[in-house]
């Protein structure tokens, strides 16, 4: 029995993390709709979700629910086959695009038959052009699907969808090849690493030697060129061209329902965690701290924002009207306390859970603009659209390859 | 390991399929479609020799080729386009300007 | 200079490639500059190279420039040679070239066309240069060939003229036949000696081991010297061949006096000359040579009695003299013919351009009966005319003298029927004598014969009078190196060309004193024939004019017949030109031409159309169709590369390296 | 059987299949994803041979672009089942077996050859990317910018093509 588990550890690590993992990024991608329900309407100033659960935080499993138990018309006329495997290939694309993301520097503290986790699926050291080769497949589940239902808004929105990928796909690969240049690698490993130990400004290691600050040149272009691109390529606000509600009543799933129509859904919000994690890593350090190493008390910012965080929730809970939420609330906040305590006492956990905690961080906080822009921006008309991603950002970031070549050979990095 | 041959072996069916695509559909995209197969053939070829004699000019080879097709498919794809729009069909065989 | 013998003819080729390819742009000072100047370069480069010739004691030059046409064993290079023959016909050629030259600026001045008259005369040096100069007879024949070529284009230099373009036209086609044989008998030398080298051959030739020939056997060297003496006889204009000469008087007069009198015409005695060794192989074959230069110089001065054109006159004379030549080499004074060659080059050069001066001077008018006192008038052209004329016809101590002297001479020494062709050659000096001295009377002498208002006679210009008097110079003291042999002293001229001609001279050392006496003999005779003639003419058109026509309706028949030259042309045009028109009509027009040739064509074409016609229907329109072909085009591509056993015996995938 | 050759006959029967399929299948896009699913198993087979950046290539500019650009036109023209025409007998006639004897030269080619080459295992050196693009930038400069001509004269050509010509 152990012989076998030793002989295809690999094999069976691999599946597990692989589980793992789909179970992390779908239930982060519920909650992610519910942060995103709730920011905009802050935004606009409303409450948003709040009646399942305490702020509403059984929302999404209620969503979920009600996405598994509605009924699933399939229209008359439709290609089946393609209309079902459109939703599938989106979602299968999304997910496997995460598989190719580290979350942190060191393998786990314990080895695990004989073997050293890394967090992360794989690693491969093509990572960067993997991640836009499976983006690149991306576009064939929204094509399809507008074709396949068989009807002209879906139609409309899967041209739109595929020209629009397409054309924003060069823009963002441009974009990225600065920071290739700099890390010479298409590893984002090494990409990360090479941020560590870039110069940075006036000497700061940490923030001010990230590539969006650091290297040769610092990439504020290339970030700026790559963020809008990649959200044109997740097709969110103010790029929702193929789903745009007004026009295309909802777009290249318009019909679809329940389930497949969840499946579009997953996929989208799993792009744009990929797209955040690519943000972080490319542009802002990936796990890497802000702070130079020699703060040694930054170690200890997660206990510091656990703990406080976790009080506020158990004081919150406890004047909280609802059974469910006295009993919830406080069960969250000590768990937090109690992670926050493990983690003082606990140097290697710590240490080891700093890359993790910073990249977390980074990703929320991407997900947090992504949201913002959805709450404020307005929609591009799609001759703009086109015209920005050929006219302007393709050019600009073309022109960011160029001078941080020249700024390479120049300052002999 | 692999041996090359059956890299060759493999690259050789799917052009004789290409091949075949090529004569039998009337399709003008998938008969474009049957050439970008025969041409994936060659490429699995080119980068099975490429790996077996240990150079690299096989793969840059394959590099060109995709660079090439890219070319083909736009000009290609263009022409279809024009013919779609002017015979308001896309059968090669209703294509036949040229018959005597 | 010997070393760069190439450079003699190639002046005038680039003077021609240069007037003839920019000169219809430029004025006509420009055209006569690079025109007469190349031709004056090429003659200063011939005296510097006859000067290095005697520097270096006369060793006959042979240089080879380089290969022209090799194949197998047979070579033919661009080779020049130098030796005294060639000297001779070197100083002739450039010099009275030179000056034609410088007389056609004057003469030509009026006449359209400039830079291209200049361009072929130019173009005429080139090829007469090469002529002389070539050391194989291949060469040679491209002189041959050239200069044909350029008398064809001067004499039809007035192109719009029909007598003029049928004139030139008649002279190339009669060259031709001549050269035909010419051709053959250069196939003949080659098969029997292997090269056309001179050296080569001549050197075979003399081996003892050819036995000599008797006459009346046919031998190689009998059949070879008759071909080339073919082409002599055409390019040399003797019988039967010479009708195209008088023709050829359509061309400007400087040509004339260039080509047909000169140099051109004298190219076939070179032949002859230069190939002597071969002809003193053969009785035969000389006395051919001998019999048709004597016959042609009879015959041609009896035409000459009647002729009323004054360039017709001159033109039947330089015929006559020209067989006065023949019958030197055939008589085997080779040196003599050269020698008249010499001197008749230059009194009948001068004679031509006096005429051409005449010509100028009364407008354009070339008729002798509408001529008649002019000596006052044009006293330069008398004077200069007058002087050719003695030369020409004899009279002692002018050049013509001592040449035509040596040649009588020659011939009554010969054995083979010598009397009779010193009979004739007498007869002829007479008859010369004759017409020359009616030429003169009815042109400068007498009353004018003419309108005065309409032509007003004007003296020509000195371009063309210094020409005119530096020849008659010459022709007053061209014969002198021949004095001292009337005064038992050497005779320089045929020493000169002794190494050349060896012994082929008949005059043996053992008959010197007698042969002396007699000779003294025979000039006089000479000298009293000359005089005959010369005061039957004054008596007969300046006494008394009105007799000539009373002679001339006494002996209707001979008149009407002279005046007709016996009908040769029309006997040609019956016997040869109309059957030859009938058959190209008939046969190779209406037969070869549209039957064969045309049918061919014509069925290439259909079969062209039927194929196509079968094989269009693979292009039936269908992209699948198509498709299928361009498949099998790659399957035969494959087959040949991998089971074609030449390409690749065992065909390697591994040919990706 | 080792792991990378049971990988290797997936991907092969995945892309023979999907070949075939390209054949049989009767609408465009779904030959146009079958020839999506032979270029993605050519990619894993580039991967298998250690070809990491020939495969991403592949992937995104066969997958990404040039078949997107397909299905885009099929889309855009709308294209329906295509209709079963008959009209070149030559093709009906000689087609199979014309595309049969093909397929078999080059099959009895391979067995021509002498197995050198073909018999090795694929161990070469993995080829590094860095290797890769040192060649490709020095070595092959030149065709390389040949073919950024050929791209744009493509883009010059597929405009003027596809614009609609105003009279």
């Amino acid at each position: 029995m152990s012989t076998f588990l030793n002989a295809n550890a690999f094999l069976l690590i691999s599946l597990v993390k692989i589980v793992i993992m789909l179970f992390l990024v779908l239930t982060v991608n519920a909650y992610l709709t519910w942060f995103e329900r709730k920011v905009v309407a802050h935004i606009q100033s409303r409450w948003g979700p709040h009646r399942v659960g305490p702020h509403g935080l059984l929302q999404p499993l209620a969503d979920g629910a009600k996405f598994l138990l509605k009924e699933d018309p399939t229209p008359a006329g439709v290609d089946k086959f393609v209309y079902f495997l459109a939703p599938l290939l989106s979602l299968a694309l999304a997910l496997t695009s995460i598989a190719i993301i580290p979350f942190g520097p060191d393998p786990l503290p314990w080895l695990i038959l004989g073997q050293k986790i890394y967090l992360g699926i794989t690693d491969l050291n093509i990572g960067i052009l993997g991640l836009f080769a499976i983006t690149a497949l991306g576009v064939y589940g929204i094509a399809l699907a507008g074709w396949s239902s068989n009807s002209k808004y879906p139609l409309m929105g899967g041209l739109r969808s595929s020209a629009q990928m397409i054309s924003y796909e060069l823009a963002m690969t441009m974009s990225v090849v600065g920071v290739l240049l700099t890390a010479s690698s298409f590893s984002l490993r090494d990409i990360i690493e090479a941020q560590q130990h870039a110069h940075g400004l006036f000497g700061w290691q940490g923030i001010f030697s990230w590539n969006i600050f650091a290297g040769p040149l610092p990439q504020i272009l290339g970030f700026l060129c790559f963020f809008v691109a990649a959200i044109a390529e997740t097709n969110r606000v103010p790029f929702d061209l193929p789903e745009a509600e007004s026009e295309l009543v909802a777009g290249f799933h318009t019909e679809y329902a329940s389930f497949k129509f969840a499946m579009f859904f997953i996929a989208e919000y799993t792009s744009m965690i990929t797209v955040s994690c690519l943000c972080s890593i490319l542009f802002f350090g990936g796990w890497l701290s802000p702070f130079p190493p020699s703060w040694t008390f930054t170690f200890y910012l997660p206990s510091l924002i656990l703990i406080p965080f976790g009080a506020w929730v158990i004081w919150d809970g406890l004047r909280y009207e609802t059974i469910i939420g006295k009993v919830i609330l406080p069960g969250i906040g000590t768990a937090m306390l109690a992670i926050g305590a493990a983690l003082i006492f606990l140097p290697a956990l710590n240490s080891f859970i700093q890359g993790p905690f910073w990249l977390l961080s980074k990703i929320l906080t991407f997900l947090f603009v992504y949201v913002w822009m959805r709450g404020t921006l307005p929609r591009f008309r799609y001759d703009q659209l086109m015209s920005f991603g050929w006219k302007l950002l393709l050019p600009v970031s073309l022109a960011n390859v160029v001078i941080t070549a020249g700024a390479i050979l120049w300052r002999g990095y | 390991m692999i041996p090359t041959s059956y890299y060759i072996i493999l690259s050789s069916i799917l052009f004789g399929l290409g091949v075949i695509a090529f004569i039998f559909k009337r399709n003008v995209i998938t008969i474009f479609m049957s050439i970008e197969l025969m041409l994936n053939a060659v490429n699995l070829a080119f980068v099975a020799f490429s790996r077996a004699l240990g150079q690299l000019d096989g793969q840059i080879f394959v590099l060109f080729v995709i660079v090439v097709a890219a070319a083909e498919a736009a000009v290609g794809l263009g022409i279809v386009i024009l013919i779609a729009r002017n015979r308001q069909s896309l059968n090669v065989e209703r294509v036949d300007l040229l018959k005597l | 200079m010997l070393d760069y013998l190439w450079i003699i003819p190639l002046l005038p080729l680039l003077g021609s490639a240069t007037n003839g390819l920019l000169g219809g742009k430029w004025p006509k000072n420009i055209v006569n500059l690079v025109a007469v100047g190349s031709t004056f370069l090429s003659f200063a480069c011939a005296l510097e190279a006859v000067r290095e010739f005697f520097a270096n004691g006369q060793a006959p030059v042979h240089k080879e420039f380089f290969d022209w046409i090799v194949a197998g064993n047979f070579r033919a290079g661009f080779d020049l040679q130098m030796d005294q023959l060639t000297v001779v016909m070197l100083m002739v050629v450039t010099g009275v070239g030179w000056l034609i030259h410088i007389y056609s600026m004057g003469y030509m001045a009026h006449e359209g066309g400039y830079y291209r008259f200049f361009s072929y005369l130019n173009l005429f040096m080139f090829f007469m240069l090469i002529l002389i100069l070539g050391a194989n007879y291949v060469l040679l024949f491209v002189g041959w060939e050239g200069v044909g070529l350029c008398s064809y284009l001067l004499i039809g230099f007035y192109f719009l003229r029909k007598s003029a373009a049928d004139a030139g036209k008649k002279a190339f086609i009669v060259n031709r036949i001549g050269d035909f044989g010419f051709m053959l008998g250069m196939f003949l030398l080659f098969r029997t000696f292997g090269s056309l080298d001179f050296q080569t051959v001549f050197a075979e030739a003399s081996k003892p081991a050819w036995g000599h020939e008797p006459w009346g056997q046919f031998g190689t060297f009998t059949i070879a010297c008759l071909l080339l003496f073919m082409g002599a006889c055409g390019k040399s204009a003797q019988l039967p061949l010479y009708v195209w000469l008088p023709d050829a008087m359509e061309g400007p007069t400087p040509v004339s006096a260039l080509i047909h009198a000169a140099t051109m015409v004298t190219a076939g005695v070179y032949v002859v000359a230069r190939s002597h060794i071969l002809f003193t192989h053969s009785d035969t074959a000389m006395l051919v040579v001998a019999i048709v230069g004597c016959a042609t110089a009879f015959f041609a001065a009896t035409i000459g009695l009647v002729q009323t054109d004054i360039k017709k006159v001159l033109a039947y004379s330089t015929v006559s003299q020209l067989g006065y030549m023949f019958l030197a080499c055939g008589v085997g004074a080779f040196s003599a013919g050269i020698f008249h060659l010499m001197t008749h080059a230059f009194f009948k050069a001068l004679l031509f351009l006096a005429a051409g001066s005449v010509i100028h001077a009364m407008g354009g008018e070339q008729d002798m009966r509408h001529m008649g006192g002019l000596g006052k008038k044009i006293k330069w052209t008398y004077a200069t005319m007058l002087t050719a004329t003695l030369a020409i016809t004899g009279i002692p101590f002018f050049a013509g003298f001592f040449s035509k002297d040596a040649i009588l001479f020659a011939a009554l020494q010969n054995p083979a029927g010598g009397g009779v062709l010193y009979a004739f050659g007498l007869l002829t000096a007479l008859l010369t004598a004759f017409y020359m001295f009616r030429l003169i009377f009815l042109t400068f002498g007498g009353k004018e014969r003419f309108d005065e208002h309409h032509v007003h006679v004007h003296e020509s210009p000195w371009t063309m009078l210094g020409p005119l008097v530096i020849l008659a110079v010459l022709s007053t003291i061209g014969g002198w190196v021949a004095l001292p042999a009337l005064f038992q002293g050497p005779d320089y001229f045929s020493n000169f060309l002794g190494p050349v001609f060896g012994r082929a001279e008949s005059v043996d050392a053992a008959g010197e004193i007698a042969a002396h006496h007699l000779e003294l003999i025979l000039a006089g005779v000479a000298v009293a024939a000359a005089l005959i003639g010369l005061a039957f003419a004054y008596w007969l058109y300046l006494k008394r004019p009105e007799k000539a026509d009373g002679l001339a309706k006494s002996m209707h028949g001979a008149y009407t017949t002279l005046l007709n030259k016996y009908y040769v042309d029309e006997l040609y045009a019956a016997v040869v030109v109309k059957p030859l028109m009938w058959i190209s009509t008939n046969v190779l027009w209406k037969v070869a031409d549209v039957g064969a040739i045309d049918g061919a064509v014509n069925g290439i074409a259909t079969g062209a159309t039927a194929i196509g016609d079968a094989s269009r229907h693979t292009q039936s329109g269908n992209t699948r169709s198509y498709a299928v072909w361009v498949v099998v085009g790659a399957f035969v591509v494959i087959a040949v590369i991998f089971f074609w056993p030449i390409v690749a015996a065992k065909p390697e995938i591994g040919m990706v390296r | 059987m080792s792991a990378p050759l049971l990988v290797f006959f997936v991907l092969a029967a995945l892309a023979v299949g999907g070949a075939l399929n390209l054949i049989l299948q009767k609408h465009p896009i779904h030959s146009a994803l079958s020839l999506i699913v032979v270029m993605v198993s050519l990619a894993g087979l580039y991967l298998l041979m250690g070809a990491e950046f020939v495969a991403a290539v592949q992937i995104i500019v066969y997958g990404g672009a040039i078949m997107v650009l397909f299905v885009f036109v099929i889309m855009l023209l709308n294209a329906g089942v295509e209709e079963h025409t008959n009209f070149s007998k030559l093709a009906g006639i000689a087609g199979i077996p014309l595309a049969l004897v093909v397929t078999g030269f080059i099959a009895a080619a391979i067995t021509h050859a002498n197995d050198t080459v073909l018999a090795a295992p694929q161990t070469g050196a993995v080829a590094a990317t860095k290797d890769l693009s040192t060649m490709l930038f020095r070595e092959f400069v030149y065709p390389f910018e040949l073919t950024s001509f050929l791209i744009l004269i493509a883009i010059l050509g597929a405009l003027v093509l596809a614009q609609r010509e105003h009279s």
